[in-house]
């Protein structure tokens, strides 16, 4: 089976500072992907890069993005035109942000249809009513403003999906959205991958919505790739001290009240502070002289389970 | 844009700087309305372009009495709308500017006047309260009206829509764009020289100036003498200019600041170079007077000497009067030439004083100029005319005790003047005048400077000459 | 806001600052004494050369006074209009706009209508409104300016205010008891300067356009000293005979208008986050 | 909507009515018209008789009643100076007036808005420069002087359009570039900053990640969000327009009423000023309400709220 | 004892430009007693923030009443309030935005103290200094400005400034909401500490059942300005008596696969109603699975169950755990 999309080495400057810096990964079609790390690890910059729609600031200075095994990196903008909405989409954080305020959302859907007036409007009715918005046909003329904030991001995956794009990157769909909201909306996405086989790259910082969705999942740290790997076994045998003190910090429904959690010292270094070494350095227990000279190459722990750690053997 | 040289024109076209302010001749005397209404109504007497009053509706006069003339009335005359002027109009047009309820800004000019009645077919009395020998001058500016028209349609409507025995009648009137008149048929007259005079208004002398040498216009009112000069080298266009009876002066405070101090007064006579100013300020376009008045004007003496100029002398008589660096306020407004208030007040600085220029809008520096001798700053700059072409209408107004204008008073000054107006004897009049300029002289309550031109740019092919009186009479006008 | 500075914004304050040092300097630089008049050489192009008097590098006006002298030392007067007109609208206008964004109800409710009121009088009638009320003087001609034009600053106070006062830093403020004057002064104030600031260059050009507008009518500076408007205004009738009068002066102007306004430009942007991005 | 249009009068009902208020007491201190008024040997006496006559003898308040009351009969009285109905002076003024600020509003937003746009667009770019050039050049240049220059350039040495008056349409483009070159310049800077602003919205990066193009996003969806800031400036901008004229106007002989407000100023004419003013800011008033209808129609949440 | 916060029947109105007015919070009743920490649960726009800016007097209750420490703070006069904000002080969810970008750290910390003259000069400095060593922070960030330090330290900063005046009650709104997940390990860490050294009484705001369940002593769940059940932190989390809180419970993603993924899978339908036209009866009844005609017409009374409070007609019925 083909990667719907294939990342490798992927490198993003903001003058002349890599704030994403080699990133790889692939995704199957009707797979989950996530992909996890604090604010500011270059994570929707990494989405950006993928439809090649970075901010004026930010260059792309190495790597390649196959879709279907197409490099679209070097695709002039009207081919990429062609391709963005239709063969890869997008969903944002802020469902009503992303929507424009003055148009109806029928005709917002629509414009990445790329259909003729009669048969859209069918298309679209269609399209909002799989994404589980009820009453589509009065909904269809509404303007985001009268619309919740759940159906606004339903309205937004209606738009990325009615090309049938064989990628979607999500970029933190449900982290303005309530919990209950946030389940129906993870629901969907599920479905919507097992059923039309679309790849999804789920971009997050929530590890419950990861261990909820996500297939494999792909942790960040300040623009590398720390731990790559299936979920599963992400979560129960973490071998990235990142991976593992991060999991050690959240707060379970499980743990006892009020005891001491884990915590990671310091903070995220900010892109002007990156050394030659691993970029965890600064809060990692195990640091030695070999982290700060050499940044460590992401290798195969298990069977599809990566980590770019010189200790990874300490965390077995 | 019209065209520029199109042969037999019937068409005039006039830039004038501002709009009619009325076209009731009898609201308004301001030289812009009045270049357009004057040839819409005929005025009882007029100036021939001598300068000597000459009758328009009135074909003759003579005195009954120091108090009383009788004037005859021509009967061929035709007001606009078919119907004959009559006496009865003339009575009419004195008793309305005379009515105080009519209000009118030129009542004190014709308040002398008691009474006016018909006395015989063609003839007209009027009754003055003392001999008054002004009477004729100021009559030059009393327009014939129509009585049966403004009884009837009103003053409002008159005003809008006038009606006058005069060559042109109004045929529109876009306010504050232009007045468009055309010629009467059967004008008694005579022929007109064109049939349609268009006047527009153009404020900025710049534009006016640009609209003559574009063509737009074929002759405008009031440029600079600079341009003047400036348009010497067009060959399409000539000024023409005349020295009018306006007279430039330098007003000085008698009854208030450092000024008080007849010394320092005496000093500033002699510190203005009015031939430097006239030369190099008003490019020759006016002449040097020796009192406040110009020879245009009737008791404009002869044998008075101005004071010499001299700045070692002025210096030294300021220093005398312990005056040396007093500050003196120079109220002026954006109405008077710039250029000549900063040129006094640099000579003046050089002798000494400290000139300081306070300028302000129009209305309020009226305001202070005519207000208490506190108010009304040590200096000001004016430009007199008060088209009588009479030195009555000039320095009693300016100097005579009580006179807004006046901050100055001197009882011999007050009693010459005041002899000058209530008799009509010429020669009794002439010698007031000269006693009256020997105690201005000596006072020195103001500076006469010179006589101002007017000065018009016109097409090459006008022909016209200007007179002092600065009366825009098309009839005199024509095509070269 | 980083500190970065751009070669460009360098070169327009490296500008700026000669304008102000060259206004500062003015009496003592200047080749002759800006108000002398020889009537002699009135009119005389640039470069005139007078053996008696010497040169005059730009000609002179039509009193005979050195071009040159006149706009080196207008610059004074151009550049005092405008900065002391923008400070006396914007420390009025601000502290009005503070009040009605700080207290709302009817506070707001009066401010905001006089500011309806006075910016529905077009400014220049206002202007010479008030003049011929006040009589002309450089302060009264300050004064005017600035009560034309308090409202625009008010107008983005009082949004500003509005917008700030609902932040969490404002509300902690009044947590720890602060105040309205200390709340206004210590928290709100430095927070909305940088709009205030960036209104405050664009007016500052305007300001010297206006005097300028205000000497045409007659009613800026006071003959005989020099402002560039002044300058302008006096050349206006000589644009064909004598265009130095109204070029040299122009230049300045259009020098000093675009450096402020790109100045303003520059802090509106430098301000704004969101226009870095995208 | 009804409501909020009932509130919007209500509020220009007293906002008109403080402008009146300030113009009548603001005119009344700056001395009365009489001496203006009478010939130039007045005695004090005679002014005293026409002062009285005018009514400005009596006490300030007196005559702001007499005034009030007969503006509510819809009478905006007599010029002092032209003895005519204000109403017709203001009535063959304002034609020009509207004339102009047309002409200028054309220039201003034929030129500002697709200036402002293309500067947002092609921020950083050579196209800001030098767009920006000319919007300075526009902003910085005293009217008075452009005015002339372009009189001379273009109605003397060229000959190409007359030097002043109102004669069509040939006329009536210096004024209007004249005029409009501020106002140009206000409409670009705002659209730049309006459409800086909308271009860093989510939604744009959205319709782009839909394949529209940026054009395309910037036409379908920035400019109608643009739109809201700029339609409020345009309100501002067009009573402006109206009455600030003054100094085009009387360089191009335009017979507006800026030039008329100016006159009577000058003469303390104080019907035709007030009148002016409630002119203008009752303009300012139907601009105001017109920019909501604008909104309305721009803005679904406006619409559809209410 | 007097408890140190109690919210009897509050009810906070909005007037709204257009229609009627929002019903932000219709009637909480719940109280904080020393030592104790309460948590306030429940989804966007439930009312959480406005009933803890209304126990400060931020906003003025429509009715109801609300008494710190004794105090009513409903019509509260100026200096009143300023003493009820001694005793209950606040942290918001945003450190980015709660500090002044213009003032120094030290500055911002001393503030309560400066302005209630409490303390000024050297004294003021030395009690900034062990404010900030309290958080974990160095005295000599004092003279810092905001923007120097990352997120989880401007938290730190803000506690350290509500600490400042030794309140008898600190609300907490959203304080880990906005910070990285390894950062807000360490808040949470500090919070629990300062809680034991404090002896505060402690209103805790959260929509994150995870972190209030780790902090506090008991919780009450808020659904559209009203309250649904208040229970202590053990009897809420092992038997949630309103369908609503079960619901909640079961949206939260347990950042563990295994655990996740054997949860019942049974997502609330619908969306949440507005607050400005909630629904009659019971709020709920528009998304509760339990729904009965019953829930559509009359408003629950509050039901006692063991230790819990609960407002649902069907309590009773709750299958055990
Ligand atoms: N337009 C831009 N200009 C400059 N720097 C940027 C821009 N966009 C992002 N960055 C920087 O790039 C880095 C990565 O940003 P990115 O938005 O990808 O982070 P993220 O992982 O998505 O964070 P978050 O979880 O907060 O969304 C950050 O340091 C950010 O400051
Ligand atoms: N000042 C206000 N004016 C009008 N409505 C308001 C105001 N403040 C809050 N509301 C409304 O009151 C309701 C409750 O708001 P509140 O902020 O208390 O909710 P919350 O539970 O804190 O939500 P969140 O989790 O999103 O912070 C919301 O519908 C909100 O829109
Ligand atoms: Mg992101
Ligand atoms: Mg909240």
């Amino acid at each position: 089976m083909s990667a719907a999309l294939e990342v490798s080495d992927l490198r993003l400057a903001i003058g002349g500072v890599n704030v994403v810096d080699g990133i790889a990964f692939s995704v199957a079609p009707g797979e989950v992907m996530a992909l996890v790390g604090e604010s500011g690890c270059g994570k929707s910059l990494t989405a950006q890069a993928l439809l090649r729609l970075l901010p004026r600031q930010v260059r792309q200075t190495g790597g390649r993005i196959l879709l279907e095994g197409e490099d679209i990196t070097a695709l002039a903008e009207r081919r990429l035109r062609q391709i963005r909405g239709r063969r890869i989409s997008m969903i944002f954080q802020e469902p009503q942000a992303a929507l424009d305020p003055l148009s109806p959302v029928g005709a917002q859907v629509r414009e990445a249809s790329g259909l003729a007036s009669a048969a859209a409007r069918e298309a679209v009715r269609r399209m909002l009513a799989e994404v589980g918005i009820a009453d589509p046909d009065r909904r269809i003329d509404q303007y985001p403003f009268e619309l919740s904030g759940g159906m606004c991001q339903r309205v937004m995956i209606a738009s990325a999906l009615i090309s049938r794009p064989a990628v979607l990157v999500a970029d933190e769909p449900t982290t303005a959205l309530d919990v209950t909201i946030q389940a129906q909306i993870l629901d969907l996405l599920r479905r919507l991958a097992a059923e039309r086989g679309t790849a999804i790259v789920l971009i997050t910082h929530d590890m419950g919505v990861v261990a909820d969705i996500a297939e494999r999942v792909a942790v960040m740290y300040a623009g590398r790739i720390a731990e790559i790997g299936p979920t599963a076994a992400v979560f129960s045998r973490p071998r990235h001290p990142y991976t593992a003190l991060l999991l050690a910090a959240i707060p379970r429904l499980a743990d006892e009240p009020k005891s001491r959690l884990a915590v990671i010292e310091g903070s995220v270094p900010q892109p002007s502070e990156y050394g030659a070494g691993c970029r965890f350095v600064g809060r990692c227990p195990f640091a030695d002289a070999r982290c700060n000279a050499e940044p460590p190459p992401l290798l195969e722990t298990d069977e599809g389970h990566f980590s770019a750690c010189w200790h990874t053997e300490r965390l077995a | 844009p019209a065209p520029a040289l199109a042969a037999p024109k019937t068409k005039l076209t006039v830039d004038l700087p501002n709009d009619v302010a009325t076209m009731d001749p009898q609201l308004q005397w301001d030289t812009d309305s009045y270049s357009v209404y004057r040839n819409i109504f005929d005025n009882l007497v007029t100036r021939s372009t001598s300068g000597k009053i000459v009758g328009q509706v009135a074909s003759s006069w003579h005195y009954t009495s120091p108090t009383e003339i009788v004037f005859t009335i021509r009967n061929d005359i035709r007001f606009q709308d078919g119907s004959k002027l009559t006496p009865a109009d003339v009575v009419y047009s004195v008793k309305r500017i005379t009515n105080p309820a009519f209000k009118s800004p030129q009542l004190s000019q014709f308040d002398e006047i008691t009474s006016a009645a018909v006395t015989g077919p063609n003839q007209v009395t009027l009754t003055t309260k003392t001999p008054y020998p002004v009477l004729l001058a100021q009559l030059v500016k009393l327009s014939i009206v129509p009585k049966a028209y403004i009884e009837k349609v009103g003053d409002t409507q008159f005003n809008l829509h006038p009606i006058g025995s005069g060559p042109y009648k109004l045929s529109d009137w876009e306010h504050g764009v232009q007045s468009v008149l055309s010629a009467t048929p059967g004008y008694w007259g005579g022929k007109q020289p064109f049939e349609k005079v268009v006047f527009r208004v153009v404020p900025q002398d710049a534009t006016r100036v640009a609209d003559l040498r574009a063509g737009v216009a074929d002759i405008v009112r009031q440029i600079t003498p600079d341009d003047a000069k400036a348009l010497q080298s067009d060959r399409a266009v000539q000024v023409l200019a005349v020295p009018t009876e306006r007279v430039g002066y330098l007003f000085i405070n008698a009854e208030w600041g450092p000024t008080k101090n007849v010394r320092v007064r005496r000093a500033i006579a002699m510190a203005i170079d009015r031939k430097g100013l006239i030369s190099a300020l008003l490019g020759g376009y006016a002449k040097p007077v020796s009192v406040v008045l110009t020879p245009a004007s009737f008791g404009y003496p002869t044998g008075i000497k101005p004071w010499p100029y001299d700045p070692q002398k002025a210096a030294a008589l300021i220093k005398a009067a312990g005056a040396e660096g007093a500050t003196l306020p120079f109220l002026t407004s954006p109405a008077y030439p710039q250029n000549i208030i900063q040129a006094i007040q640099q000579m003046l600085d050089q002798v000494g004083l400290k000139v300081v220029i306070h300028q302000m809008d129009q209305a309020s520096y009226l305001r202070d100029r005519q207000g208490t001798p506190q108010e009304a700053g040590s200096l000001a700059f004016g430009l007199w005319s008060c088209a009588c072409q009479d030195a009555d209408g000039t320095i009693w107004p300016l100097f005579h005790t009580g006179s807004i204008w006046s901050k100055y008073s001197n009882p011999a000054f007050d009693k010459a003047v005041d002899e000058a107006r209530s008799t009509l004897d010429v020669k009794a009049r002439m010698a007031d005048y000269h006693t009256a300029f020997e105690i201005l002289r000596k006072d020195v309550p103001g500076v006469g400077l010179y006589q101002a031109a007017a000065i018009y740019g016109a097409r090459r092919q006008l022909q016209w000459t200007p007179t002092p009186n600065e009366a825009f009479f098309i009839m005199d006008m024509k095509w070269k | 806001m980083t500190g970065r500075f751009t070669p460009g914004i360098a070169a327009i304050l490296g500008l700026l600052a000669i304008y102000v040092f060259v206004a500062v300097l003015a009496p003592w630089i200047v080749p002759h004494n800006p108000l002398r008049q020889i009537l002699l050489l009135r009119l005389r192009p640039p470069l005139t050369y007078s053996p008696s008097a010497g040169w005059f590098l730009l000609g002179t006006d039509d009193v005979g006074r050195d071009l040159l002298s006149r706009v080196v030392d207008g610059a004074r007067a151009s550049l005092m209009v405008g900065a002391l007109s923008v400070s006396v609208s914007l420390l009025s206008g601000t502290v009005f706009g503070l009040l009605a964004g700080w207290f709302r109800g009817w506070i707001a409710i009066v401010v905001m209508r006089i500011v309806d009121i006075v910016l529905s009088i077009p400014a220049i009638l206002l202007a010479v409104l008030t003049v011929a009320v006040l009589g002309p003087s450089f302060a009264n001609l300050i004064l005017v300016l600035g009560l034309t034009r308090w409202p625009r600053y008010t107008r983005v106070a009082y949004a500003q205010t509005l917008q700030v006062a609902t932040l969490p830093y404002i509300r902690a403020a009044e947590m720890a008891g602060a105040h309205a004057p200390r709340i206004l002064l210590r928290h709100i104030l430095p927070n909305i300067a940088g709009p205030l600031m960036v209104v405050a260059t664009t007016e500052f050009g305007l300001m010297i356009l206006f005097e300028a507008g205000l000497s045409f009518l007659g009613l800026g500076i006071q003959p005989p000293y020099p402002s560039w408007g002044s300058i302008m205004s006096e050349g206006q009738n000589y644009v064909a005979s004598a265009w130095w009068m109204t070029v040299f002066p122009g230049i300045c102007l259009f020098g000093v208008v675009l450096c402020v306004n790109l100045l303003g430009d520059w802090l509106r942007d430098r301000l704004d986050p969101r226009a870095q991005s995208r | 909507m009804l409501r909020h249009i009932a509130g919007r009068v209500g509020q220009a009902v007293v906002t008109t009515f403080g402008v009146l208020t300030l113009v009548f007491f603001l005119m009344r201190l700056s001395g009365d018209p009489t001496l203006l008024l009478v010939p130039q040997g007045a005695s004090a006496h005679q002014i005293a008789i026409l002062r009285h006559q005018l009514g400005f003898d009596r006490p300030l308040i007196v005559q702001y009643v007499a005034y009030l009351r007969q503006l509510l009969q819809g009478n905006l009285g007599t010029s002092l100076v032209q003895r005519m109905p204000v109403a017709s002076i203001l009535g063959s003024r304002i034609p020009y007036t509207i004339e102009l600020a047309a002409g200028s509003l054309v220039v201003a937003v034929g030129i500002g808005i697709p200036a402002g746009v293309a500067m947002a667009v092609w921020r950083g770019s050579l196209v800001e420069r030098s767009l920006a050039a000319l919007v300075f050049a526009g902003q910085s240049m005293p009217t008075f002087w452009s005015g002339i220059l372009m009189i001379l350039l273009f109605g003397v040495v060229l000959g190409w359009l007359p030097t002043s008056g109102v004669a069509g349409l040939p006329s009536l483009i210096m004024p209007s570039i004249a005029l409009g070159a501020l106002s140009m310049a206000s409409f670009a800077r705002m659209t730049r900053i309006a459409v800086l602003d909308e271009l860093s919205r989510d939604y744009v990066a959205a319709a782009r990640a839909r394949g529209l193009s940026l054009g395309a996003a910037v036409a379908r969806h920035v400019a109608r969000n643009a739109a809201i800031p700029v339609v409020t400036v345009a309100a501002l901008e067009i009573g402006n327009l109206l009455a600030g004229a003054v100094i085009v106007e009387t360089v191009f002989a335009w017979p507006g009423i800026g030039q008329l407000a100016i006159q009577a100023i000058a003469a303390r004419d104080f019907l035709v000023v007030q009148a002016i003013v409630l002119f203008v800011s009752f303009v300012f008033i139907v601009m105001n309400l017109l920019a909501d209808v604008v909104y309305a129609v721009i803005d679904p949440r406006i619409r559809l709220s209410s | 004892m007097n408890p140190v916060l109690a919210v009897d029947g509050l009810v906070v109105h909005f007037p709204a430009r257009h229609g009627p007015p929002v019903r932000a919070v219709d009637g909480v009743t719940f109280t904080v007693a020393e030592r104790e920490t309460l948590g306030l649960v429940g989804e966007s726009g439930c009312g959480k923030t406005t009933v803890s800016n209304a126990i400060v007097g931020l906003v003025q209750p429509t009715g109801g009443e609300v008494r710190v420490a004794g105090m009513p703070v409903r019509g509260a006069d100026r200096r009143t309030l300023r003493e009820i904000r001694a005793k209950a002080q606040i942290v918001f969810q945003d450190p980015a935005t709660s500090l002044n970008p213009r003032m120094t750290i030290g500055a911002a910390i001393g503030e309560p103290l400066l302005v209630r003259g409490l303390a000024r000069g050297r004294e003021l400095r030395e009690r900034v200094a062990a404010l900030l060593t309290e958080v974990g922070l160095r005295p000599e960030h004092a003279s810092r400005y905001p923007h120097q330090f990352s997120g989880g330290q401007r938290q730190r900063i803000v506690i350290a400034r509500a600490l400042a005046l030794r309140p008898a009650l600190l609300l907490c709104v959203e304080p880990v909401s906005a910070l990285d997940v390894s950062v807000r390990a360490q808040i949470l860490n500090l919070f629990v500490e300062l809680q034991q050294s404090h002896a505060m009484a402690c209103l805790f705001v959260s929509h994150d059942l995870a972190v209030v369940r780790h902090v506090c002593d008991r919780v009450a769940v808020m659904y559209l300005g009203h309250l649904i059940e208040l229970a202590p932190r053990d009897a809420l989390y092992t038997t949630p008596r309103h369908p609503y809180t079960r619901a909640l419970l079961a949206a939260v993603p347990e950042p563990d696969p295994a655990l996740q993924r054997a949860k019942p899978r049974v997502p609330l339908q619908g969306e949440i109603p507005s607050p400005a036209a909630p629904p009659q009866g019971c709020v709920f009844h528009t998304r509760c699975p339990m729904a009965i005609a019953h829930c559509r017409e009359e408003v629950p009374a509050w039901r006692h169950l063991g230790e819990t409070i609960v407002a649902c007609h069907r309590a009773e019925e709750t299958p055990a755990p």
